[in-house]
């Protein structure tokens, strides 16, 4: 087991997920299996391309104090669910553009699976607990982005019974 | 005396970030606190007018509206979360 | 969509996994999502570190050409099954020393759940239907891995009905 | 003539990883195959002779032990996969 220095970072600047990827995978040369999810902006809005206005820009407010604790208590929680060695979660804030890079989440394990369900858990999760909220900014101004039902069904797959 | 905190769309309804309140001792949870917030100005109002769409938090930990306020030393409004 | 130059690479040298992360976010910055499963050489025989013989080194045979087909053809599968941006998968052959990266897998999509889950269906897959065949090497000697049956079972999660 | 390879333990046990074989037209199918395979050196019969933990390919494409080998040019046999 590597103790990660940092397991959560929320930062105003961009990072870059290549660095964090090897960084992470140094911290952990034991692990036979590392799951990484990756978030960018995307430049339209709503679930589609086609039919989507362009977005030129994105503002991340955050609740700083309380979205540390949300994304302390997900790992913990996936540490509890899984056998992990490892586990990282970095979040932007601030003002991005497009494809710049918004979250970078990672679980490394013995196995696969372990990994991947963690990191699969820990994204779902994120995105409905973790107190982020985006504005984007298109041609006819910016507006908060609404949540999605669709996120909390995703989220509720991993509700215990 | 607590803080309370808005974030996102409704700390643009509100147009506060913070304040400090003291709400009377009939204020018991966080529905009781929303009740008291919304009297206090139009724009207050206007933030809590759909307060199931609400999100709140005590001490920055997730609560339902029927949660009890009465050791709270922070309260948060905001709507559902959009981040990852 | 950003067609990749190469989807499969087999390579006798070792990669960079964070060097390919970023060349893959580069060829696809519009996704919303990026999802990333990297294996790696572990240094212990078995499903467990406490119960298993150190490995000391790996070779990985492949049978070249089918190998490349078969990667190539999860891929597709994968790209019928789900909105892919784009895909990449990078394989080891060769001799390898612990901490190693064996393989790479990466998926993008404007949305969050296609790029997660092509990512697990296309190691799953591979793990049962690539051409490919560890041999370990501990203190007593070198002998090729045993499959596991646990890998045939999560890939006949993704079999059709 | 067809090409017949082997892979990992299957190549160390026949001792060979490739060979040029023209079997009869009595065979048909992988399964007639290894049959006349097997037949060949007591190193190929020992190969075989677990021949339920042996994969087969039909021009690099995986199939079961009934399949035709009328049209192959190139069978491969190797244990189950153990890559990623």
């Amino acid at each position: 087991m590597t103790t990660a220095p940092s397991n959560v970072r929320i930062q105003s600047t961009p990072f870059d997920p290549g660095a964090e990827l090897n960084a992470f995978l140094k911290e952990t040369p034991h692990a036979g299996g590392i799951a990484v999810f990756i978030g960018q902006m995307r430049d339209f809005k709503g679930p589609d391309r086609a039919t989507g206005a362009p977005v030129s820009a994105m503002a991340l407010e955050h609740y700083p104090g309380m979205a540390e604790k949300e994304l302390g208590a997900l790992i913990d929680e996936a540490r509890g669910r899984w056998k992990l060695d490892n586990v990282r979660v970095i979040h932007r804030s601030g003002d991005l553009a497009p494809s710049d890079p918004i979250v970078f989440v990672a679980a490394a394990s013995a196995h696969r699976v372990d990994a991947l369900e963690a990191c699969t858990f820990l994204i779902d999760w994120l995105k409905t607990k973790a107190p982020f909220w985006k504005k984007e900014t298109t041609g006819t101004g910016a507006a908060w982005v609404d949540a999605t039902g669709a996120d909390d069904v995703r989220a509720a797959r991993w509700d215990k019974a | 005396m607590m803080t309370v905190l808005y974030f996102a769309s409704v700390k643009e309804k509100v147009g506060l970030s913070e304040e400090q309140v003291d709400p009377p001792a009939s204020v018991a949870t966080v529905n009781d606190l929303i009740d008291w917030l919304a009297a206090r100005s139009p724009r207050h109002a206007e933030a809590f007018a759909s307060r199931g769409m609400i999100k709140s938090a005590v001490d920055q930990t997730h609560v339902p509206a029927s949660a009890s306020v009465a050791d709270a030393r922070e309260v948060a409004f905001f709507p559902p979360v959009t981040g990852g």
